[in-house]
């Protein structure tokens, strides 16, 4: 009985693995229609990240700024009090410049990894890594609000893991695979829609999106331009590709 | 969709400067109309032309306490998205998500020129920005309901889905609506335009001047230009084909934006965010009813 | 700003142009060209207008050392 | 059988686990609603920031249901990132208490954080014969499942009573052996993408590393409860 099985499913994986570049291919319709030409794919068996002309302009996008972030100076800023004659200047320090500068550069490769995967898992986890790298850019900050509109970015950014990965799971459970070219040929289902919302809540929270920006807006007044601008950049990128990946499961 | 492998860079490049220049008239048209709204004789049509020109032999001086390689970067990163978006739409007819993309990244930018100088009002102008984003996230959910009408988000399949099935301004008129928000609220002047508000003195351009303020205007009207070809192809593309069509078409919507603009004050922040969520959820309703 | 900062700007100016002059006569593959048109028509924007405001202000500096000769201030 | 399913489980799965997966389902939104009504009603951050491991563990579980060696290799990345997200928002929350006090003017350098190692009764009354037996156990099982049983096994040879026969010395090779084991696994993975014809062997390697490197690592936790490696 087992055996039997066995070699089912062997032959059943040869087929698929022989014929993966003929499936993606033909195939991948669902992708093609949102993205344009797939200009190529490198295949991992089951995962399959993609180049397509948007993931191609995210990239060269994300990669611009994160070099142009990472080498820009911090900003100063003139501060003016009360019962005091002077504006003063002040910037930040080097020692904490040089941990948000790591910590920008991190968010740089989580997006990339965002943009370019091609399975919902790893998208999941980079998702989760921008966030992370996001409030790691606002924890060296000694600003009592900056703080503390991080720290509540953060809660939400442990419960929203829920969702993220959970509508990862549910897709998984339903459909047996988590690649995106797989899954942009198979029909939706009510699972699937269940999934894709949950992934959609998920990647809103981690990524500081709509109804989650008052804290965002409030982390923001912290010094530091080229560093905060990044976590900006990291929300609408997760965005776009959210809009893409929902679109393809759908 | 046929990608051609070669492609000639003059006729990408006379493309780019027509729409500088056409964007450049309409946003002097823009004036003008509001400014005979409010019984003003108005700057002449050719003056945002003249205004982006001028900057360019004007002193540039970059403030003392900007972070350096950032403050002309993103000003540069601003122009070069446009020509991007300009690039994938009207002349590939690629993915409506790279200009959706090209959106958020003019975003991003606006927030980094606010905060890349150090002054108080640009960082004032940077935050709200961020805020503004709040609000046109939801209306970036076009693309989405769009999708679910026509099975694609080619702007050459928009196109043939609307020549064989007739446009989609009358079979998703609140879609379209959402989307002419979400232009209005690029246009100067705007309801909408709590960016560059002048309770803030300029917002997030008050401290760019001479070139580089040239250059950000550059974008500004690539942006306009764009985005009104964009509205126009994706509700309009049935019916609206040749180019003097569409520049009769931006020229029209840019009259009405004048109008709007003349006629409504700007609204607060949070009032801004607030109505552009309500004609988010409408655009959701109408997909819902078909 | 200096007069080797101006030299500088001028170098720039044409450095950043050599790329689109190449491609209008060079028939390039699209993707070469979007790079092109993408990462150089901002650049060489900035540093044409950079050469320019500096003419628009030599030009300037000299009418006003004119005005003083001609009308001997 | 709904063919939805059909298509996706294989036949060899029985039907009673196949009707376990609502269950767990359920159990995982009760969790998750558990723990979010503990946020709502929890007053301190700390308290918060404890509270939010119960909705992570409804995440686990969401993903655990799946029931699959699949599932099993999701746990890992999803543990380990929320395990990222509390180190870096408890960063977030000692640098903010710092900083308040600093502001109230007291000196930060005072403001050290203490390290106390839980003292449990059970642990130290546990009979250390437990710890073999739970390794082999472990060693029998293999894989991520095994490797954790076995390391609880080490876990609990560190904690009671005396050591005896290993030195410290011994325990830092210990890492570098973990590593090593660790490569072995990558290894594996990599030989079985490039030739799937040799999936036995990678399976071996991957099978053998991985318990290997889940178990010396979890082990060594228990090094971090010994006062006289600590110094």
């Amino acid at each position: 009985m087992e055996e039997r099985n066995l070699t089912i499913d062997l032959d059943l994986f040869d087929n698929i693995y022989r014929n993966l570049s003929v499936i993606w291919c033909i195939k991948m319709n669902d992708i093609v229609d949102i993205n344009g030409l797939i200009i190529g794919h490198f295949p991992f068996v089951d995962i399959v990240p993609y180049i397509t002309p948007f993931s191609l302009a995210l990239v060269a996008t994300i990669v611009t700024f994160t070099v142009f972030l990472a080498i820009s100076n911090p900003e100063y800023r003139s501060i003016t009090r009360f019962k005091e004659d002077v504006v003063r200047k002040e910037t930040v320090e080097k020692k904490e410049a040089r941990f948000r500068r790591f910590m920008t550069i991190l968010c740089g490769v989580a997006l990339i990894g965002v943009v370019t995967t091609g399975d919902i898992f790893n998208f999941a986890l980079f998702v989760s890594l921008t966030g992370i790298s996001n409030i790691g850019i606002f924890a060296g900050i000694k600003d009592t609000h900056v703080l503390d509109a991080a720290f509540q970015y953060g809660l939400v950014l442990m419960i929203c893991s829920l969702p993220l990965f959970g509508g990862v799971a549910l897709i998984l459970a339903n459909t047996g695979t988590l690649s995106l070219g797989v899954l942009g040929n198979l029909p939706s289902n009510q699972i699937i829609n269940v999934g894709r919302t949950l992934l959609l809540i998920g990647a809103v929270g981690e990524g500081a999106l709509a109804p989650f920006f008052a804290t965002k807006v409030e982390m923001i007044r912290a010094k530091g331009a080229p560093f905060i601008n990044m976590m900006h950049l990291s929300s609408l990128m997760v965005f776009t590709r959210i809009i893409e990946l929902l679109l393809i499961l759908g | 969709m046929y990608y051609p492998v070669n492609f000639n860079l003059i006729y990408i490049l006379l493309e780019i400067i027509t729409a500088f220049i056409f964007g450049g008239l309409l946003l002097g048209l823009h004036r003008k109309v509001m400014a005979r709204i409010q019984g003003r004789p108005g700057p002449p049509i050719v003056q945002h032309l003249l205004h982006t020109f001028k900057f360019y032999i004007k002193e540039l001086s970059i403030p003392n306490t900007s972070s350096m390689p950032l403050y002309v970067a993103i000003v540069l990163a601003m122009d070069a998205v446009w020509i991007l978006a300009l690039i994938v739409g009207p002349i590939l007819g690629g993915s409506f998500l790279i200009i959706i993309m090209c959106y958020a990244v003019h975003k991003v930018a606006e927030h980094g020129i606010g905060l890349a100088s150090g002054s108080p009002y640009t960082k004032l102008g940077s935050t709200r920005a961020v805020l503004s984003a709040t609000a046109e996230m939801p209306l970036i959910a076009v693309p989405a309901l769009v999708f679910f009408k026509t099975d694609t988000l080619l702007l050459d399949g928009i196109i043939n889905y609307q020549i064989v099935n007739g446009s989609l301004f009358t079979q998703l008129p609140l879609v379209a609506l959402a989307m002419f928000v979400l232009v209005l609220s690029k246009t100067p002047y705007s309801p909408f335009g709590i960016v560059w508000g002048k309770d803030i003195v300029s917002g997030y351009k008050t401290e760019h001047f001479g070139v580089i303020r040239g250059v950000m205007m550059m974008g500004e009207i690539l942006a306009f230009f764009a985005l009104l070809w964009c509205f126009i192809t994706i509700f309009f593309g049935g019916i609206i084909t040749a180019p003097l069509a569409y520049m009769v078409a931006m020229t029209g919507i840019t009259v009405i934006l004048a109008f709007i603009c003349a006629l409504t004050p700007m609204v607060a922040p949070y009032h801004a965010v607030m109505i552009q969520w309500i004609f988010a959820i409408l655009a959701v309703v109408n997909v819902l009813l078909i | 700003m200096g007069k080797e900062n101006e030299i500088k700007n001028k170098i720039l100016a044409i450095v950043t142009s050599i790329p689109l002059l190449l491609g209008i006569f060079l028939n390039l593959p699209l993707a070469v060209t979007i790079a092109i048109l993408v990462v150089f028509v901002p650049i060489s924007t900035y540093y044409v207008g950079l050469v320019l405001m500096a003419r628009a202000k030599n030009k300037e500096d000299e009418e006003k050392r004119k005005k003083i000769t001609f009308t001997g201030y | 059988m709904d063919p939805m399913i059909d298509a996706v489980v294989p036949a060899v799965v029985p039907q009673i686990f196949i009707n376990m997966y609502p269950v767990a389902i359920i159990i995982a939104i009760i969790t998750a609603v558990t723990g979010l009504l503990g946020i709502i009603l929890a007053k301190s951050d700390f308290q918060k920031i404890l509270l939010i491991q119960v909705v992570t563990y409804a995440m686990l579980l969401i993903v655990a249901a799946v029931g699959t060696d699949l599932a099993e290799a999701l746990i890992l990345p999803g543990l380990v990132v929320s395990l990222a997200e509390i180190l870096v928002v408890s960063e977030i929350l000692i640098s903010r208490e710092v900083t308040r006090r600093s502001e109230k003017g007291e000196d930060p350098r005072k403001l050290k954080l203490k390290f106390n190692p839980i003292k449990m009764e059970v642990i130290k009354t546990a009979l250390p014969v437990t710890s073999v037996v739970t390794v082999l156990y472990g060693a029998i099982l293999t894989g991520f499942t095994g490797g954790a049983v076995a390391g609880a096994g080490i876990l609990i040879y560190l904690f009671v009573g005396k050591l005896r026969g290993f030195s410290h010395n011994f325990w830092e090779e210990m890492v570098g052996i973990s590593g090593v084991a660790w490569v072995l696994w990558l290894l594996g993975f990599l030989l079985y993408f490039l030739n799937p014809q040799l999936w036995l062997v990678a399976l071996f390697m991957s099978g053998g590393g991985i318990v290997i490197k889940v178990a010396l690592k979890l082990g060594l936790l228990g090094m971090l409860g010994r006062e006289e490696f600590n110094n």
